[in-house]
């Protein structure tokens, strides 16, 4: 294992040190407990935004805390969801007395401790509302599984619903956003190497030279099924088929169409893939009126992509389109 | 033959040191079918447990404040599925063990909140490759062995060797909860790590009965 | 080797196709011969800024092409430069009449394919001045090599040379600003991993699972030596002493620290090196004012990173922070 | 006993085939001092020149357009150190063989002049482990071999062999110009591999004028 680390121990809190020095003017960091805050604290009247999760998904969600997007992130350990007393004073630093909407990914892990947390906002009466995004068509959602994970999609959520947070709708109405958000939008991704969570010291699993994983989630699982390496145009129809299946996507629909690095995968063959991704969409007579290309929601060093699909209606693309300013996302 | 506040503290005591010792090896059974992190979330969350009670002016007088002080620090230590899980588990046992020694039918009681604590939680029954198929034989043998009027220790026993032969019989079962079972068919042939872990603990129990006994 | 690619041979080509179509808004881009010009032309009146170089160190150049800083961009095949008949139609499509400045890295293949662009665009009478970057302290500066190379320090230059032209200097004026970038910024980077060139298809050098280079380029070259594996700070000090010595960076001096993934490095471990980084500047007095986290100028997956520090002015510091609107930096 | 526009057919000719089966070992060479595409470039670059003469309504008549050719083609098709490089040597090569058949004194202005063009261009002289390391000691056996009255096909063969003992000089040399001297002192023990092509360059000439003959 080589990492630009100190002790494995320290990776999440030194990570937040560098990232509260990068960005001063955007954030705040609490480090015990955990958690990042926009710059200046909850906006008054506005409805707070919260998302959190384990760490090594970067910038996923610390990166997209600021203006137009999240009041703040709570990062666990690597790939460990955080603890409802990181999560608890999170949705304190975010309520300005509007109430908080929670941005909750679909893992049994996030799921209870935001759960948790919840309970213990309401028993100091504030009101948290939870999101849980499952945009990954890798998991069946059904009784032979924990429901599909959220995945690169959250980032769609958390971009839409901070938008209507910050034009002024109320906690129910962009509650709301976001789960219409999360009906139209599913990811599918693929793993071309494993990663390594600093304090396991191995790789999170084995693939030989011409195996890839398809069906990934971001924890460094293995996917769904091994296959034997192929074209980037093969693979990229492995993973755009079942999402487009899955959203029921017809002719003349509008999309934004999301192609994401999980790590360590040049931004060239990012672009390998949107081209792709982007004619089959084409050809079917989807129309792609919005595009993000980057690794946004990584698994550490893992070699990989997802590609997301969202299904865009005018409000979705004006709130998509909104002025964003995060250190990860801005526009 | 009653189990008392010391037998309490030495359980923690053990427990921390046991999972301490298999940190690796838990790591490695959750790096195989879920995300590697599992020996790293309970070795922190134990490793808490210990710092919190070591820091005390006065050691707790009584059992239920004893798995208080766990459940409230794995709940805020451990993250995870397994932190509020063991974490609501020791929640709920404490609030059967506010009396100051525990009988058979004490120690069925306790074994018998910390499942309800799971499930009521995590929502998993036995065979979906859980620490429920660890809790769940675990409960059933203690209220076995208490009805054919065992000890405590024996009580005990019962129940931690039924955790383990549990925990192995979800070696083949394919998950249908938690992490592996994005895995599908993939997570037959490997312990679920919960249930390994919840064998841990049950051991430990069994031994600060033996060595305080 | 496994990447998300097609034909090797068709790598450059394809990315180029998805980064259009991916940027509409803000590029057009010519496929033959290859390169990329901002969307609508050159602004009448405003000199006209060209960079180029080999492909395979994305988002640079192409990432840079919209308001703000450059006009054109021109990819080579992977790691090799391109030829002056893709430079010549690139200078063509960023001149209004203003001129153009030409930013080079100091690669002899770069520079003297280049050189030959300019004699061309000479022979048609258009004004094209050339600034050579060569940031890199890892290379001595002397008889006994090529020069050193440029690296990451060559986006700072871009960002303040294309302000400066945004803001309507003339070309002299434009090449100066960009020449006090080039006198004023200093680079370092290590590897943890090689890269694999696609047509190459085996790693450009092979390192030990405890080794690193320490001074590499950014050409999947070895750098000046082999070290053992380290801690993240005993590495970073490692970077940044060389480039604080030959900038001779004294106390109460202003700097911009450039922390730079070299592309198969999560964004994480960027933020332990930036907290190092920037700690032991400020321990020498040296205050860093101006920040930015992030693989910006790449070696494909290499895992690695380097540092870049920028001595700043007032006028230099204005000019970084004035408006930029590309694919890959927006503010 | 000269040489004309038939053999500088032929030499480019069998300078592309040689190239095209020595793609591998000089990409080789360049990945381990350089950036392991001098293979690919070269060959990117003779693969246009043959499409570019294949598809002319009528061949060239005279040598100084074959060069003038292969001059401007790998200019524009192979970027790089080595397409400038190459190109201005073909380029200077041109502008002394506007004639219809070369002598042993033709062909040594040829060398002399491929040689200046890349000196022009890349400053650099003997003993920095580049191709100027295989065209010196070429364009001095050539000289050489024509002053000792040699014909043309034998001043080639003598400009080969000097080359490919230069590009063999090369090895232990630690480079001070191209990408290989960031390398510094662990560049010595590599071949270079521009020195190298130009030894397969004019090995193609020397086969060239052997096979017309
Ligand atoms: N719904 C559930 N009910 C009961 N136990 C569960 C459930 N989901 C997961 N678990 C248990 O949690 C264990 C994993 O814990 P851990 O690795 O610490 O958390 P995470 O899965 O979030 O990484 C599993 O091995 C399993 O025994
Ligand atoms: N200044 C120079 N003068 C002469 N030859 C040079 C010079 N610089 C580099 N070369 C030659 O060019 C070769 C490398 O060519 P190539 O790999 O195609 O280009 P690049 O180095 O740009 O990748 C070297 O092996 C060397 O022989
Ligand atoms: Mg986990
Ligand atoms: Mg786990
Ligand atoms: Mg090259
Ligand atoms: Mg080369």
């Amino acid at each position: 294992m080589k990492k630009l680390i100190n002790d494995p121990q320290d990776v999440v809190e030194e990570t937040l040190q560098g990232f509260a020095a990068a960005h001063a003017d955007l954030v705040e960091v609490s480090l015990d407990p955990a958690f990042v805050r926009r710059a200046g604290g909850a906006v008054a009247g506005k409805v707070g935004l919260v998302s959190g999760g384990g760490s090594g998904h970067e910038p996923l969600h610390a990166g997209f805390v600021g203006r137009g997007m999240l009041d703040a992130a709570v990062p666990g350990a690597v790939f460990t969801s955080p603890t409802p007393d990181q999560v608890a004073p999170a949705f304190e630093a975010a309520d300005s007395g509007a109430g908080v909407l929670a941005i909750v990914k679909n893992y049994t892990g996030d799921v209870l401790n935001f759960e948790t947390a919840v309970e213990l906002a309401e028993a100091e009466d504030r009101r948290v509302l939870s999101v849980v995004v499952n945009d990954d068509v890798a998991v069946e959602d059904s009784l032979y599984t924990a429901g599909r994970r959220g995945v690169a999609g959250t980032l769609a959520v958390e971009k839409i619903a901070g938008a209507a947070a910050e034009r002024g709708d109320d906690l129910d109405a962009v509650a709301d956003v976001a789960r219409r958000v999360v009906a139209n939008v599913r990811s599918m991704g693929v793993a071309l190497s494993a990663c390594t969570v600093p304090h396991v010291g191995r790789p999170s699993f084995d693939l030989a030279d011409d195996e890839i994983e398809i069906g990934i989630g971001i924890h460094g699982e293995p996917g769904r099924h091994k296959v034997p390496m192929a074209s980037a145009d093969e693979i990229t129809d492995q993973l755009l088929a079942p999402v487009v299946e899955d959203l029921s996507l017809a002719d003349g629909e509008d999309v934004l169409l999301f192609v994401n690095g999980i790590g360590g995968t040049p931004l060239s063959e990012l672009y390998v893939v949107y081209r792709r991704a982007r004619s089959v969409l084409e050809a079917q007579g989807v129309r792609v009126t919005r595009s993000l290309v980057g690794s946004y929601v990584t698994s550490l060093e893992m070699q990989g992509a997802s590609v997301t699909v969202l299904r865009l209606d005018p409000e979705l693309t004006t709130l998509w389109d909104a002025p964003v300013h995060t250190a990860a996302l801005r526009w | 033959m009653t189990l008392d506040v010391t037998w309490a503290l030495l359980w923690v005591r053990l427990t921390a040191e046991s999972v301490r010792a298999a940190k690796d090896e838990l790591t490695e059974l959750d790096r195989v079918i879920g995300d590697g992190d599992h020996g790293e979330n309970l070795d922190r969350g134990f490793t808490a447990v210990s710092a919190k009670l070591g820091a005390l002016e006065e050691q707790p007088a009584r059992i239920d404040e004893v798995l208080k002080i766990v459940a409230t620090t794995l709940m805020s230590k451990v993250g995870g599925a397994s932190g509020p899980l063991y974490g609501t588990a020791f929640l709920r046992a404490a609030k059967v063990t506010g009396i100051p020694e525990l009988d058979s039918q004490g120690v069925v009681a306790l074994l018998e909140a910390a499942l309800e604590g799971i499930t009521a939680r995590g929502h998993a029954e036995a065979g979906q490759k859980t620490m429920v198929d660890a809790w769940q034989p675990a409960v059933d043998a203690a209220e076995a062995a208490a009805g054919a009027g065992d000890d405590p220790e024996r009580v005990l026993a019962a129940a931690a060797r039924a955790a383990a032969d549990g925990a192995r019989s979800t070696t083949p079962m394919v998950a249908t909860k938690g992490r592996a079972s994005y895995l599908g068919e993939r997570s037959a042939g490997h312990e679920d790590p919960g249930a390994a872990s919840t064998r841990l603990i049950l051991d430990a129990a069994v031994r600060a009965a033996e060595e305080r006994g």
